[in-house]
């Protein structure tokens, strides 16, 4: 395989799997944000919850990794309704100010949690051995995880595209976050899509969480030092944008895996340069409304 | 429960400590990272010093010492916390500092009040330089580093390398210093790569795929233990830079005791130079890891950051013993630590009296699937009584004039 | 000098303004002289908030000119107009609610007399930027409710606070977008009072949908019909135009029976 | 009668208004505070003048937040130029005397606000927070690569400043770094309260409430927004020099997420908008981590975290909110 083009399928591949990881945590976090206008900056903790959840299943009880997954979803999307019910729900109208203010003290409270019942070593698990190990595609090997979060980001960006574009609760989405208060004077309940957004949202992040555990390994700081990477998403997507947060996640996760790749020195510079020189020209983000 | 009273009144924001400390109660201050990205370095050296007071307790009687423990991690500022340990808690030792910036602000501190810090981790070289009553008993990074150069071009065939590297001081110290020792011995620098910062742990795969891609003989590491280096060796696995024959090399970070059982196959045959790991043969290592083994399970095993702990507290105990817990003149503690050794979980380790830095032996450790299945570690060769190459060499500010 | 003396207050010519490929303004003329009482009447989203936006630099518009004494303003930005002389109120109020009324219009007063940038209190400054705050509200019979933050005062106070920080700009040229709109018409007098004794001196634009108010209080009336000047006249000539009949006064003659 | 009562409404008005400027006893209590710390806590002065430090960065936060709402992620940019600027100075050229070296950071910082301001004032909300931490982590990344000149991550150590005035030195119980930052805050504070009371301060007030109304009221708001943000990074800066001067030390984590994150709760904990609400936010919140770390080292987290959630539950605009509210009612509730 010529060099130039080995280094082209390098990055792409690279660069979508880690759009894949960013995708998937980051699509919650724009829906709500976009529809309620609701700062959450616990939604990292969310995703770290799914990946504690995951590291337990699959140690302490043996269930197997797909399988504790699907559990960590689901287990933290309920969680997350009674957060929603019981805190989230009473600063929906409060200043931006004081939904900062909570949802920093929830991740401050979910670290020293994390840390009380994990400790403060970083946790992983063992993959099950169709996921270890390379695929053989002939002219080069890929890692499986890697084509595995590859299947798992398109595979949901297809169902959430379905979900958003061709069902009435998507239309109901899209049109509370278009304007809020015409979806209610046309009888839309949005504090129940709200709900069940945040729930879907969150156990997105949740999945993510569990994910990224083989990546980045998980530490009860996970909540706090890869939300710049997420509020980046969410921003050069465009608020509330299904499309925009896919567009910006591979674009970012791409450029930023090319940046490591061609020029490792400035590396840390070039998803931040990309994202500031996107938001400049477009304020509102890649599929955002002004 | 005296502490526990002097607690509450402290979350009350009193700021008093209650009840006097007893006649011969030493207090030590401890300044680990307890909270944030760190903390997990913290714990370990938090464990060794527990379990040391707890063991050895004995052994300064009638003399007894307190820990005062504070937290390195993040919102504390290290020169209020040192300056606090010093002049309200009236501590007459300060040890721990995982983090270099923390003991670098606090050098000023300990210079002012004269009183001794006993280093266990920080590893920025010329730290012993910015105050004469700093003494470390962990390493810096040129003591594994610039050894691990030399052994790799002459012992590993190693004839060409790529170097990769966290983007902060003690990866830049490991990457210049191999580089020094590897091109010294002839070596042929193939490629360095910084790779991203100490707080996020990366995507390591687009910097293994460029190391791939120049087909190295070699790939010599350093990441911050941790989440680093399980991320690390995981990806090293998935890229297929083993089965491609590049063989991983580095110091002890990249393979730390207590994330070794994760790694996987991918780790196996890695080489990396350091002074500690938790199977090593010596008796006094034996003791260490089954006391250890007894209070904290073996699940979590001792790593060199626990070893250099443990040490440091040991060189403590024994300035209280020989002083009779008179530790009021803090030039004369760093007196006796001065030429100090010992026979420690490292082997034979010693405070080099000229720049109050450790002298250990630095091994050349292969990883290796052991006989029960476990994974641990083969001693190919060793490097005897390695001082502070930084220093030796007076490389950069390591050549100024210091304390 | 001499030309911006004779020159009209306000002129707009060939005001233009598409939104993609929808045209909202359509080579709009007008011409508003010195001390000038027109009205702007139109049917719904025949485009004349959307002309009060382009004359004072809210939106840029896609052709034509903006005179304000003859001198061209088209390049100008909202604030810079302002201060040379245009001064509009809002259809929705756009108060600052947290603040008192006389907070409220010492704003407006401040941008005017330039005290805004000033950086330091004065007691003696402040004190004349009170008194001039003041008497704009005792002209409106607001004085009372000087000290209430306008959030807590009713809606038909509130919209004599939207007229209050408008003249206290001074302005030469005064957009009044549906004055009374939202008001209940037992207070809504009280509005038309106020604009009924503006200073003979302003050249006012006004937007009503109330016919018996744009009637008797404008001396010219212009037709607004899908962004377009339909028609412009006196009062007594759009009264008899049958084209204005058909496509407005038809549906409010019934509203008003 | 009526003549009479608008005569009354007049005065009464004249001082409502006034009343902005004036000072009031409560004003005091601060200082007050903080001159009563130095004799009751003499050994907590280390720790006193690192919350005086963080009040004054809070402080500069609150001209552009609480003022002219402008919400940002990025406010550490300024707080670490300002550090380097007197760092630098002291470490590369011998320039060593603190005021002066005050006033460079200042400059240094208030100039980089100017210049950054032009372009990121023009954005809001989500996209504004976005754009200013990731100026901040290409500053940071910026002084990584550069480490020669800045020394990185281990910083610039052993800075030694001249005495203050030529006179003070710096002690080891922190004396005469507690009552420079105090120094320094008094100042700043002054300062930033002849700004707030001023017209140009209300028109910042007024921006915050209906930028709109501004525009249509002749108000250049991006100049206004420009200059308010100009003398907050000045500000900030003023504070990171001072971290300098009383750590004598500054390395690249001044720059981190956390600094920036951190102000901000401080600030919205305290009440925005409020001058004090900077002073009690820094006081309470480093006080309570401070204590629950003695206690706790590693589950400090958990305490502040409740805090923080009680405080938006209970009390809705921060400390100052709640007891504003408080004082409305017992004034409401008293003869």
């Amino acid at each position: 395989m010529p060099p130039l083009a080995n280094i082209v399928v390098s990055i792409l591949f690279d660069g979508l799997a880690y759009a894949m990881v960013l995708f998937i945590v980051s699509v919650g976090l724009s829906v709500t944000m976009g529809l309620m206008g609701f700062v959450n900056l616990a939604h990292g903790a969310f995703a770290m919850a799914g990946g504690y959840l995951t590291v337990s299943l699959t140690r302490s009880m043996g269930v197997p990794f797909l399988g504790a997954l699907v559990i960590a979803v689901i287990a933290i999307a309920a969680v997350s309704v009674v957060f929603e019910r019981t805190l989230y729900r009473r600063l929906y109208r409060a200043s931006e100010l004081d939904q900062v203010l909570l949802t920093i003290g929830l991740t401050f409270l979910a670290i020293a949690a994390f840390t009380w019942v994990y400790g403060p070593v970083p946790q992983s698990v063992r993959l099950p051995d169709y996921l270890a190990g390379q695929i053989d595609a002939g002219f080069r090997t890929f890692p499986t995880y890697r084509v595995f979060i590859i299947a798992v980001g398109l595979a949901l960006v297809t169902v959430l595209w379905f979900a958003f574009e061709r069902t009435l609760l998507g239309a109901k989405i899209r049109a509370a976050v278009d304007n809020r208060r015409m979806a209610q004077s046309v009888g839309i309940d949005v504090d129940r899509l709200f709900t069940l957004t945040f729930a879907v949202g969150s156990g997105l992040a949740a999945l993510g969480g569990g994910l990224a555990l083989q990546l980045f390994g998980m530490t009860p700081s996970f909540a706090v030092v890869y939300l710049v990477f997420f509020l980046l998403v969410v921003a050069v997507g465009g608020l509330g944008s299904l499309k925009g947060t896919l567009a910006a996640a591979l674009v970012l996760g791409i450029c930023d895996t090319a940046g490591k790749y061609l020029f490792a020195g400035a590396g840390g510079f070039i998803i931040y340069a990309v994202a500031i020189a996107i938001l400049l020209a477009r304020p509102a983000g890649l599929h955002g409304r002004d | 429960m005296k502490r526990a009273s002097s607690m509450v009144l402290a979350v009350l924001g009193l700021g008093v400590w209650a009840g006097g400390a007893a006649g011969e109660t030493i207090r030590v201050g401890v300044v680990l990272p307890y909270s944030g990205v760190n903390a997990d370095l913290g714990s370990q050296m938090d464990k060794a010093f527990d379990l040391y007071v707890r063991k050895h307790a004995g052994d300064i009687a009638p003399h007894k010492i307190e820990l005062v423990k504070r937290d390195e991690g993040p919102g504390a500022t290290a020169k209020t916390v040192v300056t606090e340990l010093i002049t309200r808690d009236k501590v007459k030792l300060v040890t721990g500092f995982a983090l270099s910036p923390s003991a670098i602000a606090a050098a000023p501190v300990v210079t002012q009040a004269k009183v001794p810090m006993l280093i266990s981790n920080a590893g920025t070289a010329w730290i012993t330089q910015l105050s004469p009553y700093i003494v470390r008993f962990s390493f810096s990074m040129w003591h594994q580093a610039h050894p691990m150069g030399s052994y790799s071009a002459d012992k590993l065939g190693c004839k060409t390398t790529a170097i990769g590297y966290t983007d902060y001081p003690p990866g830049k110290d490991a990457a210049e210093a191999f580089r020094t020792g590897y091109e010294k011995a002839g070596g042929k620098v193939a490629d360095v790569i910084p790779m991203g910062n100490p707080a996020q742990v990366p995507d390591f795969t687009p910097f293994l795929q460029r190391v791939k891609d120049a087909k190295p003989d070699c790939f010599y590491v350093f990441v911050p233990s941790g989440a680093h280096s399980a991320g690390l060796v995981k990806s090293y696995g998935e890229v297929g830079l083993r089965a491609a024959g590049v063989r991983l090399i580095g110091t002890t970070d990249v393979v730390p005791d207590n994330k070794l059982q994760d790694m996987g196959e991918a780790v196996v045959g890695a080489i990396v130079m350091g002074a500690y790991a938790a199977d090593l043969d010596n008796p006094a290592n034996k003791a260490f890891v089954a006391d250890w083994t007894a209070a904290y399970g073996a699940d979590a095993p001792p790593d060199f950051m626990s070893a250099a702990a443990w040490d440091a507290m040991a060189a403590i105990f024994h300035v209280i013993k020989t002083l009779d817990g008179k530790l009021d003149d803090g030039a004369k503690v760093v007196e006796l630590l001065k030429g100090y050794s010992r026979k420690s979980p490292r082997g034979e380790i010693s405070i080099d009296p000229m720049t109050r830095d450790v002298v250990q032996d630095e091994r050349a450790m292969e990883i290796v699937r052991k006989a029960d299945g476990k994974l641990g570690t083969k001693v190919l060769g060793v490097v005897e009584k390695v001082k502070d190459q930084c220093k030796e060499l007076k490389v950069g500010r390591c050549g100024q004039a210091g304390n | 000098m001499i030309a911006s003396m004779t020159a009209p207050a306000l002129e707009i010519r060939g005001l233009a303004r598409n939104f993609g490929a929808l045209a909202v303004a359509r080579h709009i003329d007008l011409v508003l002289e010195r001390g000038a009482r027109h009205a702007l009447i139109g049917p719904n989203g025949a485009g004349k908030t959307t002309l009060v936006n382009l004359i004072t630099g809210v939106l840029k518009p896609s052709a034509g000119r903006v005179l304000l004494d003859g001198d061209d303003v088209t390049g100008l930005p909202q604030a810079a107009r302002a201060r040379r002389g245009i001064a509009r109120t809002f259809q929705i109020n756009q108060l600052f609610r947290g603040l008192t009324v006389l907070e409220n219009v010492c704003l407006a007063v401040a941008e005017r007399t330039g005290a805004a940038r000033r950086m330091f209190p004065s007691v003696r400054r402040d004190a004349a930027m009170i008194d001039e705050a003041l008497a704009q509200l005792d002209g409106l019979r607001l004085a009372g409710d000087a000290l209430v933050p306008v959030r807590e005062l009713p809606y038909g106070r509130q919209r004599l606070v939207e007229i209050a920080l408008a003249l206290a700009q001074r302005p030469r040229v005064l957009l009044l977008d549906e004055p009374a709109a939202g008001v209940p018409s037992a207070e809504s007098h009280l509005i038309l009072d106020v604009v009924a004794s503006l200073d003979p001196d302003i050249a006012v634009l006004i937007i009503e949908h109330d016919m018996d108010v744009v009637f008797r209080f404008a001396r010219r009336i212009s037709v607004l019909v899908a962004g377009a000047v339909m028609t412009e006249g006196t009062p007594e000539e759009i009264r008899a135009d049958p084209r204005v009949r058909a496509v407005y006064l038809g549906e409010s003659g019934d509203r008003h029976g | 009668m009526a003549a009479t009562d608008e005569i009354a409404v007049a005065a009464r008005a004249r001082r409502f208004l006034a009343a902005h400027a004036r000072l009031r006893p409560t004003e005091a209590l601060p200082w007050l505070v903080a001159v009563a710390a130095f004799f009751v806590f003499p050994d907590r002065l280390t720790f006193g003048s690192q919350v005086l430090v963080m009040a004054l960065f809070a402080l500069s936060l609150d001209l552009v937040l609480g003022y002219a709402g402008i919400l940002t992620l990025g406010h550490a940019a300024f707080f670490g130029i300002g550090a380097y600027t007197v760092g630098l100075l002291a470490a590369r050229l011998d320039w060593t005397e603190p005021l002066t070296g005050l006033l460079a950071a200042a400059t240094c910082a208030g100039f980089a606000g100017a210049l950054s301001g032009v372009v990121l004032l023009r954005y809001r909300g989500l996209t504004l927070l976005v754009l200013t931490l990731s100026t901040t982590f290409i500053l940071q990344e910026f002084g990584n690569v550069f480490d020669r000149v800045t020394g990185g991550y281990d910083g610039l150590p052993g800075l030694s400043f001249s005495p203050v005035l030529g006179v003070f030195d710096y002690d080891l119980f922190g004396r005469t770094a507690y009552l420079y930052a105090l120094a320094v805050l008094f100042v700043c504070f002054c300062l930033a309260r002849a700004i707030v009371v001023s017209p140009f301060g209300r028109s910042l007030v007024g921006i915050r409430e209906n930028t709109a109304r501004m525009h249509s009221i002749g108000a250049p708001v991006h100049g206004r927004l420009l200059v308010a943000y100009t003398v907050s990074a000045a500000l900030a800066g003023v504070a990171g020099a001072l971290h300098a001067h009383t750590n004598a030390f500054v390395t690249l984590s001044v720059f981190d997420f956390e600094n920036s994150a951190g102000v901000l709760v401080m600030l919205i904990l305290g009440g925005t908008g409020r001058l004090y609400g900077a002073f009690w936010g820094a006081v309470v919140y480093m006080v309570l981590q401070d204590s629950l770390a003695k206690f706790s080292p590693a589950f400090w987290q958990a305490g502040v975290g409740l805090l923080l959630i009680v405080t938006v539950l209970f009390a809705r605009a921060g400390i100052l909110g709640l007891v504003e509210a408080a004082g409305r009612r017992l004034r409401g509730g008293g003869p």
